[in-house]
């Protein structure tokens, strides 16, 4: 441990005197531009010697005003261009903001659309772990995990391209419903992909989570004090790494996951090595969630109600928030409307927008400058979703 | 949560409380007994959790309505408290030492709506837009295609249309209601 | 022996032949790896193009005289390091300078060209640069302790200080190598190889992810290209050394290319499936496992 | 493309009005002119923007004197692209599958470089907000000539979604030479396989002189970018 006398005081208002003219100090930027860096943001670091002072997080390079663009966009229009808000899990952009507009415009969803919902919402979970393993490894040296799990990304990537048609943005969960019917013989398809993950999965555990090196990096740094969870706003697995058994799914299921069965992934080291486990076994907890799914989703019926003529559609004056659990976290779609064909206002809440903002500026202190990136991949940000 | 309103009712002078689903409420309150509010409601009835904050321009009426999103994770409910705010250099009172994630949505308030939160660490500094020298742009006022057009140039030969118009001319070339 | 002017094409000979062996070894060792990812990996004649491409391109930035330095002592120390050691055991043309000290001057170029770099780099200006530089200087020093520790015990062991000397001792059969004679040494040795290779687990000097790319981050077209050429010497000097005094030497070329081929091999097999150190911990490492590994070689002795 | 470009240079950029900025945004404190005590104890006067940063332009490089050379050259550059790992937008997510066993550039020599002064291909993935422009310039301007510009997506073409938002730019090309653009929203890794492959037959051609191109037109392409990017903070060429 470096000589914390040689580290700057916090003043009367915790905030540190840090003096860059003495020569104590080095300011480092990570990111933008930088191999490092989850997305494209940026972490203003002032080091002392090998360790981080100050941490500040930087965003805005994504910034495409969706807020205000959905604003005078009609209700219809909106659909396609939400999912763009978040890159590696669009599909929750989508749910949300359907399941928002239905609440207010007193929509109701067909039985067998939910059950196709929750399928690809899943889909996507398994789609983000899989990146972020990839990820993670990749942060402390080890590309290797992220060739496997990036390969396995691309064979749910096809059962994607083939129920909607798109690799990344499916555009599939819209106002009313979904598009599409299941194609003929995906659940086989499916139950192929599957194995081929699970397979992967157990590499990777072999390689990654039993190795030495790994465990070293990995094991202690990024500690979330499980008291201050609820003052930060943490969600998802960073919340249950740190064993509070905190899940959307579970304390208030939408869509269909009151008829599954499954119980919140938890573990109580609360690092990163236990949030990485908690995203692993949580992989695994969809994989069977999928299974479930397929097996229990009715054979036959509607998967889209009857709108009005969209181009006319006006819904009364109304606010409401609605909530999912995606692989970071809360995903929450705040839409006010003013009887107007167009939305009042919506507000995109992130899990990323707490945890890369004020939880990683507050780790981020004393941490060696190598584990800067493993600790920010750990908290699994996704800039999109930050700036909108 | 009608006896979570009965109770908050007994204690601060509430006006409206809707009911928009079984676990989500919204309340209007003061500006005044905001804090006091929030603070019975984060520490004696468990909404631990501050969801969001945010804000939207009732331009109509000259204000800004902010919205401060509460989560009680033990019993699984949501309350929204809204608050009116008089829409010229809007300022409100900052929140940030009740949760310390506040302050990011207090600085984006700031630059989005041009709200001030005097006291907000860091509030001032540029948090999204960089060099913005226009109107604060979630503003209702703030006409972001206009500004795009006299801002950035278009390529030539790219050509949008109002749906409804275009559908109604091409449907209905008689003009015929399609309403 | 004695100089002769003769020697002067023979060890450019030897070099032109290290030089290309060594450009595809680099590469098939990348493939080897992307193997291991479920790749084909580049193109076997890829680092040709590459150098092509870097000496090609069209302006360049200078930082300072030590600046165009760096990569050139960086190459000098692996140029000489092959030159100063005997390639090819017995053979006139293949042994190059070699004369009788030649083991401690093999000990101090192997240092050099990292002395040079970190002079070079430092001038770039760039902090990911001086990071790199403090990371390589503290990790390299200590991968080199372990590996002193051995060659000693190796002169040691055959009271003598000329590599020719020693590799004419390893003749005759592998029993006779110094392997299975004084394994203690070679095993500090490998250890210390793994850590002078810039491999996964100890290449956090370059460290992607962390400070990219390290020392030569502010280094371009015809610097790197020359860094390049000294990225595909440097090794196999490295190798020759590790061959001569632990593993027999090499009587012949096809011999050589073996060895060298598993000797690298053995690096990048230990590497390609593990995270990096951090800077510390490797240090750590090293003096934890290698160095008592090492003196247990000498006390054996 | 290029006589489209010749076209839009005869218009200058600012024949539209500027709008009236409402605010002056304040240079930053640590760019500004002030006086300094060296070690030694005087005083000195510093202008960071003058003094710290080379104030020459960019110039035009002429190819290799023969032939035969600057053709060599030339496909050693088709065949070995050092792409910057500067992932400016959503079109980032489809470069891992790129370096991933499905889709496997690096048989095609496109590798991936995290410095920009040893890259000489720059994708731009998807839209450029007007912060992210500013970066991806100076990222840009300390690439060596030849480099190349790749656009990814519609919203470098023409806005694709984004054609009214108010901090995303349209059409790449008015800030930076491009030499390819990829179309979709997003595109595929099989569509930019293809547009990699289009680009070395440009470049084997001869015709990758995009670099030249920006040094011959800096002053149109400078003018367009600080009408853009409201607070230019930075030398004009920085290397």
């Amino acid at each position: 441990m470096a000589d914390r006398s040689q580290y700057p005081s916090p003043g009367p208002d915790g905030t540190l005197d840090i003096d860059l003219s003495s020569g104590k100090y080095l300011k480092l930027w990570q990111g933008p531009n930088h191999p490092g860096i989850t997305g494209n943001m940026a972490v203003e670091l002032t080091v002392c010697g090998d360790e981080v002072v100050e941490g500040k997080t930087h965003v805005g390079y994504l910034h495409r005003g969706f807020e205000k663009l959905m604003e005078r966009r009609t209700f219809i229009q909106c659909f396609p261009i939400v999912c763009r808000i978040c890159v590696p899990e669009p599909d929750f952009n989508e749910y949300c903001y359907a399941a928002a507009v239905e609440e207010l415009a007193g929509l109701e969803v067909p039985e067998k659309a939910k059950w196709i919902r929750a399928l690809i919402l899943e889909m996507g979970r398994i789609n983000s772990y899989l990146m972020y393993l990839g990820g993670q490894a990749g942060a402390f040296g080890q590309g290797v995990i992220g060739q496997w799990t990036t390969y396995a990304r691309d064979l749910m990537l096809d059962r994607f391209e083939e129920l909607t048609g798109a690799r990344i943005y499916h555009m599939f969960i819209l106002p009313g419903g979904v598009r599409d019917d299941l194609p003929e013989g995906f659940q086989e398809r499916m139950e192929d992909t599957l194995q081929e993950i699970e397979s992967t999965l157990s590499d990777v555990y072999d390689t990654m989570f039993r190795n030495a090196v790994f465990k070293k990096r990995a094991v202690g740094l990024g500690y979330v004090d499980p008291a201050v969870i609820d003052r930060y706003g943490v969600t998802g697995p960073v919340a249950r790494g740190a064993g509070i058994a905190k899940d959307v799914r579970k304390d208030q299921p939408y869509l269909v996951y009151d008829q599954l069965d499954f119980e919140p992934v938890t573990a109580n080291e609360s690092d990163v090595y236990a949030r990485a486990d908690v995203r692993r076994r949580d992989l695994l907890m969809s994989v069977d969630l999928i299974r479930q799914i397929l097996a229990r989703m009715p054979r036959k019926g509607e998967v889209m109600a009857t709108l009005p003529n969209v181009l006319h559609w006006k819904i009364p004056r109304g606010e409401t928030y609605v909530r999912g659990e995606c692989s970071r976290g809360e995903y929450g779609y705040y839409l006010v409307t003013d009887g107007s064909g167009y939305p009042r206002r919506v507000n995109v809440r992130g899990p990323s927008y707490t945890h890369a903002m004020a939880l990683l500026e507050k780790l981020i202190v004393n941490v060696n400058i190598s584990d800067v990136a493993g600790l920010m991949v750990s908290l699994h940000t996704y800039p999109p979703e930050i700036e909108r | 949560m009608q006896s979570l309103y009965d109770n908050l009712k007994s204690l601060f002078a509430l006006d409206g409380f809707e009911g928009q689903r079984p676990d989500l409420a919204f309340v209007n309150v003061s500006r005044e007994q905001l804090r006091p509010l929030l603070l019975h409601l984060r520490d004696q009835e468990g909404f631990t959790h501050l969801v969001l904050l945010t804000a939207v321009d009732w331009i109509e009426d000259e204000q800004f309505q902010l919205t401060y999103l509460l989560h009680d994770r033990v019993n699984a409910r949501d309350v929204g408290v809204r608050l009116m705010l008089p829409r010229e250099n809007a300022s409100m009172d900052s929140v940030h030492d009740l949760w310390p994630t506040a302050a990011t949505y207090q600085r984006e308030l700031r630059e989005m709506f041009g709200i001030d939160f005097p006291g907000s660490p860091r509030v001032d500094e540029d948090f999204i837009l960089e060099g913005w020298t226009d109107l604060p742009p979630y503003r209702r006022d703030f006409d972001t295609l206009e500004y795009a057009q006299d801002t950035y140039k278009d390529r030539p030969g790219r050509e949008t249309r109002d749906p409804a118009l275009h559908m109604k001319e091409k449907l209905y070339p008689d003009g015929g209601d399609n309403g | 022996m004695a100089f002769e002017w003769i020697m002067i094409p023979y060890s450019m000979l030897t070099l032109f032949i290290v030089i290309n062996y060594g450009l595809l070894l680099t590469a098939l060792m990348q493939k080897i790896g992307a193997r291991v990812g479920r790749r084909h990996g580049i193109p076997i004649w890829q680092n040709y193009l590459d150098l092509i491409k870097n000496f090609g391109l069209r302006t360049s930035i200078t930082h300072g005289t030590m600046f165009y330095l760096g990569p050139v002592f960086r190459l000098t120390g692996g140029i000489g390091l092959l030159l100063f050691v005997p390639t090819i055991y017995g053979s006139e043309m293949f042994s190059n300078l070699s004369f009788a000290g030649d083991l401690i001057l093999a000990l101090y170029f192997v240092f050099f060209g990292t002395l040079g770099m970190a002079l070079g780099a430092a001038e770039s200006g760039h902090p990911h640069s001086a990071i790199g530089i403090s990371r390589g200087l503290s990790q390299v020093t200590s991968a080199e302790l372990p590996f002193a520790l051995a060659v000693f015990a190796v002169a040691l062991q055959y009271q003598t200080l000329s590599v020719t000397e020693i590799v004419a001792a390893q003749q005759g059969g592998i029993e006779n190598w110094t392997l299975f004679t004084n394994p203690f040494a070679v095993a500090a040795a490998m250890l210390s190889f793994l850590g002078s290779m810039m491999r996964p687990p100890f290449d956090v000097v370059l460290a992607p992810q962390e400070i990219p790319i390290g020392p030569p981050t502010e280094y371009h077209s015809s610097y790197l290209a020359l860094m390049q050429t000294n990225r595909v010497i440097f090794p196999i000097a490295k190798i020759v050394v590790y061959m001569n005094l632990f593993f027999g030497g090499a009587a012949s070329w096809p011999v050589f290319f073996l060895k060298v081929f598993l000797i690298y091999l053995f690096s990048v097999f230990v590497g390609v499936v593990f995270p990096r150190f951090r800077v510390e911990q490797s240090v750590r490492w090293f003096l934890v496992w290698a160095v008592p590994l090492g003196v247990i070689a000498i006390v054996m002795v | 493309m290029k006589d489209e470009f010749e076209k839009r240079l005869e218009n200058q950029p600012d024949e539209r009005p500027k709008r009236q900025a409402l605010r002056d945004i304040p240079i930053r404190e640590e760019l500004s002119p002030r006086t300094v005590r060296t070690p030694d104890g005087q005083e000195i006067k510093i202008d960071p923007l003058q003094d710290y940063f080379c104030q020459a332009g960019p110039t035009v490089q002429t190819p290799a004197y023969t032939k035969i050379i600057e053709d060599l050259f030339n496909w050693a550059r088709a065949e070995s692209l050092w792409i910057l790992g500067f992932g400016t937008g959503c079109g980032a997510i489809e470069m891992r599958p790129l370096m991933t066993p499905r889709f496997d550039a690096y048989r095609y020599g496109i590798q991936w470089r995290p410095t920009p002064r040893q890259a000489n291909l720059l994708v731009i993935s998807g839209y450029l907000s007007v912060k992210t422009l500013k970066r991806a310039i100076r990222a840009y301007e300390q690439m060596q000539n030849p480099k190349y510009v790749v656009g990814l997506g519609s919203c470098t073409i023409n806005g694709g979604m984004y054609w009214d938002s108010y901090n995303t730019i349209k059409c790449l090309d008015e800030y930076m030479p491009v030499d390819l653009y990829i179309t979709g929203c997003m595109p595929r890794p099989e569509a930019l396989l293809q547009g990699f492959d289009d680009l070395k037959k440009l470049i084997r051609a001869g015709k990758g002189e995009g670099a030249n191109k920006y040094a011959e037109n800096f002053e149109w392409y400078k003018a367009n970018q600080k009408r853009v990017i409201k607070d230019w903070d930075m030398p004009d060429y920085n290397w």
